[in-house]
């Protein structure tokens, strides 16, 4: 176990994130259980009204499971000296089996919160609340990705231990064999740059189809959801294979988490923002193309749709911006 | 909406003291660079491995250097061992030679 | 003792006259290396250099880029021939201070890392045996016997999966 | 979206109609986190200074073990250790440590070699009044030493460990107090002082220090030195370093978990206050709902409530701590971080600043305050509207 | 008839299934005519402040319809129910339900805020009301420093701010003397006439012996006695 502060932050914030959720899903099953909207009884009223309760505290732990994404970032790179060979937050994460799955875990449950909010926004707006039974479905499916996640969390903090002198001789020689490496695997850079901007040619090109379209509901909307989870996991591959060498200028350093920081400009923030953002957003649209055939909301369905679709061609056209920019501007040469 | 700038200004003011802080942190640090150099200096030539923050004990005053092991090592109720005895300070027999 | 500086000065400049030796410079924090641009300050204990005749000076972020430049003169700097050369310094491994390319040997295929990756790593000739050793070298060569051919060999292939070319 | 600037505006207005609650709230939250980011300043402010200046310490201090304890050290390992490829200098040290009865502290004794050439650099100490010592019966102490025994420049200093093993030595330097992170307690002296009375066998020095030229070449050499003298101990300055980190990061780390009883206490009085509204605050939300507002418009103005105060109180508890850790010396700290130390470095710390800490001190303070008052906002939002009607 | 709001069959019970159990308003149906002064007229505890709530979408009945501008708005979620209610009505209470420590401005303004209107224009809104009603010098006093008078006509610019079709006065009179109460009716009608359609709960002869109330409901027992549309 490490004991520092950021990693009692990290633990404390878990415990807090998973008390609001149990509650929320506690709530969430009293309203599958006694939900009817035709009736005006004071029980459905009081379920009514832990709907707002519901809501609220899925936003809260939307907000909190994207700062402790960062924090779980910045504090395993403020760890990253205590292990040997680490050299940026990349070996920090390699200094035991579970570190990356912390780190996609954090991923997926901000991409699952954010959905359960764009099925709660949808739902909000019909006077029926057409949708209330399969929300809280999803948000009690949701609840065992969180406990893993803090149990995922705990063990990669307490399973580290940082090399430090020991009694009888230096850690050099007891943790021989066992140095953690820094670096990433990684795609050859052509072969990235290529992969790359073909699949955001096609993102893009399904996206700015089904804004022209408008209200036509078609099997596109799902292609394009999962086409946008397929163009992130190329754009994370991406950036550790290509985008983060030509923005360090060093051909060997694929760390994705150093261009969060100072010397990089903090480029990494409106990089990983405008992805994560264009991604969100492709997905919320396709996600919610299934509820169309709800009459109540098909017409709130299709200018959410539009607004959605506007701003993650936006985001993704800024990602893609950013992501070329070093590429083009830097006199840097990966090699010729 | 006259409490809305009020507060506006206060946080503004607040944020720019901190700001100014930072700042001052920042100036001061890099004023203090020669300061530095000097301590720098100071360590390497003198050879010294350590900064005197725990002198109370062998092990404290060299964490780098100490035997952890040793029993008793210098007052046998030391429980809280390491960087300092924060907590349980040693009885005064032992102060008192 | 007075004498014997003398005499070390006296051999200085006359060696300095009849070989033009012109003294290593040290990079400023904007250098890049002249082949892949990247800063080279950071890995000084990696710098190379190559002297010209007129006073210019390319720098490199390892001997592995500056034999690539010396290879390819044209390429790099069209103006400029390997005759222009007026001196080559790489740091050597062991001692981290910039020596004559000429009097040093390359070790390929080391497990030592450049800034580039795989490196042509400078060791004086005493000290060859035990970095072939210590560091599993596997090919140890003269300034005169790095031939372009050993870019291409399986010791450096790691910087070629990774890169584009 | 324009709406939030007036509710800010009602969130305000309706804070302040209940100034002493909402202040009073704000206070004791200020000094919460004022505490903890103390805390966390300080930490890294020592860690900082502490791992800068240990970059400049030896790539190498080797050690010898004797049953697994340390052991003075032979001086014949030096022709040894010269002879591995990567090796610069090499210096033995003679240093230890002294309890001294009368005023209750351990001081650490540093010998200088006033005849070894390679020592002569030590000389240009510049953050010193006066001189390191040259000759037997002369020494230099700490500006902590110099304190606790109220002495000063050219006084006399006297040291025993009995009637054979005592020295008098004649103070010819005190280290300024801006160095005292690493000088507090140091009293140096010239190595033959030092041997005598210690008692030390000529032969034999406490430990060597080892300068590598190349850094990647460290760990090598040190595995060379383990093979040739199997029952040393090499220590690392990358360890040295890596050690510190680990300590600064768990003292930080212990007292912030100390101060975690205050944290949930806060939250509990926390949600305490804004559970038990008063009936004048219910009254309003009923008002407010009764003209039209909606349960989600009140959980907004709850939350700009709560973002008003903890706002507030961050960056007023950010700022008391600055200048608590970097004007006045982190005075209500030191008795925490000094333990039982009778020698504790007097100095201010140098104002490193670290934006991640900051960080953490809003995800430990902010995070479980807004947690803690979700609960009762909702249950002040979802009062029925025609209760005002009643 | 024009009805703005009609309500069919209309239940409220309080404390459902509990020994308590009160049924407040039984089975009512009642329609407010458009343009028109309606007055719910019984003794207290007839459920005329129940209906009146129910008719202004403050609460959900238990059972039966009520249909506002040809909207059944019975079994609507509160969200929607607020949203209907800010849109189409204006309340008058009781005990004027102001909040204190506000000013006469903010008091009026206070139902736009959580609106998307613009500020100037609510602003203008609110000095356009408050000189309508004669309170222009006192727009920046606390609102507790205002006489009885004052506060029920700031109260009844609140009510006007958000420009509603139906205004809905809950015992206006209760705590005025003769005088006052003289002067609010004469506000209410000159309302009226600009075309508000106005409905009041009260059991204040002054206001339902007025020549020109037009339509009196009495209630008696949560039940309707006698509708008598004039």
């Amino acid at each position: 176990m490490i004991f520092h502060p950021g990693v009692l932050a990290l633990v404390v914030g878990s415990v807090i994130v998973l008390v609001m959720a149990f509650f929320s899903v506690f709530l969430g099953i009293r309203i599958i259980i006694g939900w009817d909207i035709t009736k005006s009884t004071a029980k459905q009223l009081i379920l009514e009204r832990q709907t707002y309760l519901i809501t609220t505290i899925m936003k809260y732990v939307l907000g909190f499971q994207i700062l402790s994404l960062f924090l779980f970032v910045y504090t395993a790179d403020d760890i990253h000296k205590l292990f040997v060979g680490a050299m940026c937050t990349t070996g920090s994460l390699n200094a035991n089996l579970i570190g990356w799955t912390v780190l996609f875990a954090k991923i997926v449950i901000f991409f699952l919160c954010a959905v359960w909010l764009a099925i709660n926004r949808v739902d909000e707006m019909a006077e029926d609340y057409p949708l209330v039974k399969l929300k809280y479905k999803y948000l009690a499916a949701l609840v065992p990705v969180i406990v893993l996640e803090g149990y995922w969390q705990l063990n990669y903090f307490l399973g580290l231990r940082a090399n430090v002198i020991t009694s009888c001789c230096s850690s050099l020689f007891s943790d021989e064999g066992l140095t953690v490496a820094s670096s990433l695997a990684s795609l050859p850079v052509t072969a990235a740059m290529y992969m790359f901007y073909g699949a955001a040619a096609v993102e893009l090109a399904l996206l700015s189809v089904l804004l022209r379209k408008g209200s036509v509901s078609s099997p596109l909307r799902y292609i394009s959801g999962v086409w946008s989870l397929v163009f992130f996991v190329i754009s994370i591959a991406s950036i550790v294979a290509f985008v983060s060498i030509y923005y360090y200028e060093t051909p060997v350093h694929h760390c994705p988490f150093d261009i969060l920081q100072k010397q990089y400009m903090f480029i990494g923030y409106p990089l990983y923002g405008s992805l994560f953002g264009g991604i969100l957003f492709s997905l919320g649209a396709a996600v919610i193309e299934k509820f169309k055939k709800i009459d109540s909301i098909r017409t709130q369905i299709h200018h959410t749709q539009r607004r959605w679709t506007i701003m993650s061609i936006v985001l993704l056209i800024v990602f893609i911006i950013i992501a070329t920019w070093p590429v083009v501007f830097s006199n840097f040469r990966a090699y010729d | 909406m006259l409490k809305t700038k009020l507060f506006a200004a206060f946080i503004v003011i607040e944020a720019a003291a901190l700001a100014a802080l930072y700042v001052s942190s920042v100036s001061t640090v890099h004023l203090k660079e020669p300061e530095m150099a000097l301590k720098g200096s100071l360590v390497r030539v003198m050879k010294l491995t350590d900064v005197a923050f725990w002198t109370e004990a062998r092990y404290t005053r060299h964490p780098s250097q100490a035997d952890f092991f040793t029993a008793f090592q210098d007052f046998p109720m030391s429980v809280d061992h390491f960087p300092a005895g924060s907590i349980v300070p040693p009885s005064q027999i032992h102060g008192a030679q | 003792m007075l004498r014997k500086s003398f005499v070390c000065a006296l051999l200085l400049v006359v060696i300095s006259v009849t070989v033009y030796a012109a003294e290593p410079h040290k990079p400023s924090a904007a250098d890049k290396c002249a082949v892949c641009g990247m800063l080279v300050t950071p890995h000084v204990k990696w710098l190379s250099q190559i002297i010209f005749k007129d006073g210019s000076v390319m720098f490199f972020d390892g001997p592995k880029d500056m034999f690539k430049f010396y290879f390819d003169i044209p390429k790099f700097a069209p103006a400029k021939t390997q005759a222009d050369i007026s001196d080559i310094y790489v740091t050597e491994y062991y001692t981290a201070k910039p020596v004559d390319a000429k009097t040093v040997v390359f070790v390929t295929g080391s497990d030592v890392m450049g800034p580039m990756g795989k490196e042509f790593v400078p060791v004086t000739a005493d000290k060859v045996n035990s970095f072939m050793v210590d560091h599993k070298g596997q090919k140890s060569l003269k300034f005169d016997e790095v031939k372009v051919a050993d870019f291409h060999s399986g010791n450096m292939d790691k910087s070629h999966a990774d890169h584009k070319h | 979206m324009r709406g939030h600037g007036r509710i800010i505006e009602y969130a305000l207005s309706s804070l302040s109609r209940r100034k002493l609650k909402n202040l009073s709230v704000a206070a004791i939250f200020s000094i919460l986190i004022a505490v903890l980011s103390s805390i966390l300043f300080l930490m890294h402010a020592y860690k900082t200074e502490t791992l800068k200046l240990l970059d400049s310490s030896p790539e190498i201090i080797l050690q010898n073990m004797s049953a697994g304890r340390h052991e003075l050290i032979p001086l014949e390992y030096i022709s040894t250790l010269s002879g591995i490829a990567g090796v610069g200098k090499i210096v033995p040290r003679y240093w230890g440590y002294y309890y001294d009865s009368l005023t209750s502290a351990n001081y650490t004794l540093m010998a200088v070699d006033a005849d070894d050439a390679s020592d002569k650099n030590k000389q240009d100490v510049k953050l010193i009044n006066g001189r390191i010592p040259q000759t037997v019966g002369e020494c230099a102490i700490g500006s902590g030493v110099a304190a606790i025994r109220q002495i000063g420049l050219n006084d006399d200093f006297f040291m025993t460990l009995g009637t054979e093993q005592n020295v008098n030595l004649k103070i010819v330097g005190i280290f300024t107090s801006n160095s005292a992170i690493v000088t507090n307690d140091l009293v140096v002296l010239t190595k033959n002082d030092l041997v005598k009375f210690f008692n030390m066998p000529v032969d034999k020095a406490t430990d060597i220090t080892i300068e590598v030229n190349n850094p990647s070449e460290v760990t090598t050499v040190a595995r060379k030195i383990r093979r040739a003298y199997p029952d040393s101990r090499p220590i690392l300055k990358i360890e040295l370093t890596r050690t510190y980190d680990n300590i600064f990061n768990w003292r930080g780390g212990i007292v912030l978990t100390m101060f975690f009883g205050a944290i949930a206490a806060f939250m509990i009085f926390v949600w305490d206050k804004a559970t038990g509204i008063n009936a004048r605050e219910r009254q309003e939300i009923g008002i407010l709902k009764a003209i039209g507002w909606e349960t989600s418009d009140v959980l907004q103005l709850k939350f700009w409530e709560g973002t008003i105060v903890s706002l507030s109180s961050f960056l007023t508890g950010l700022i008391l701590a600055y200048a608590h850790v970097f004007y006045f010396n982190a005075q209500f700290l030191a008795p925490v971080l000094k333990g039982w130390s009778v020698l504790f470095p007097k100095f201010q710390p140098m104002p490193y600043i670290d934006l991640y800490q900051i960080f953490v001190l809003f995800f430990l303070t902010v995070v479980p305050y807004v947690a803690a008052s979700i609960v009762p906002s909702w249950k002040a939002a979802t009062s029925d509207p025609d209760a005002v009607m009643r | 008839m024009d009805a703005v709001i009609r309500a069919e069959d209309v239940s409220k019970v309080f404390n459902a299934g509990l020994a308590d159990e009160v049924r407040a308003v039984a089975g009512v149906s009642v329609e407010i005519p458009r343009g028109r002064i309606t007055v719910l007229k019984g003794p207290s505890g007839s459920g005329k402040t129940t209906l009146l709530g129910l008719i202004g979408c403050m609460s959900r009945p238990t059972e039966g319809k009520i249909i506002v501008e040809g909207k059944d708005v019975a079994k609507l979620p509160e969200r929607f129910l607020t949203n209907v209610r800010r849109k189409t009505f204006g309340f008058i209470f009781q005990h004027f339900n102001l909040i204190r420590g506000l000013t006469v401005s903010e008091n009026v303004m206070l139902p736009l805020y959580p609106t998307d209107i613009d500020s100037k224009q609510m602003q203008q809104r609110m000095e356009e009301i408050l000189g309508k009603l004669d309170l222009t010098a006192k727009l920046n006093v606390k609102i507790e420093k205002l006489s009885g008078g004052q506060q029920q006509r700031a109260a009844i610019a609140r009510a006007l701010i958000n420009e509603p079709a139906v205004v809905l006065a809950d015992e206006p009179t209760a705590h005025l003397d003769t005088k006052l109460s003289g002067d609010l009716l004469n506000i209410i009608t000159a309302l009226n006439k600009e075309g508000k359609t106005i409905v009041i709960a009260t059991h204040d002869p002054l206001i339902y012996e007025k020549p020109y109330i037009d339509n009196i409901i009495e209630m008696r027992d949560g039940a309707v006695k006698e509708a008598a549309l004039l």
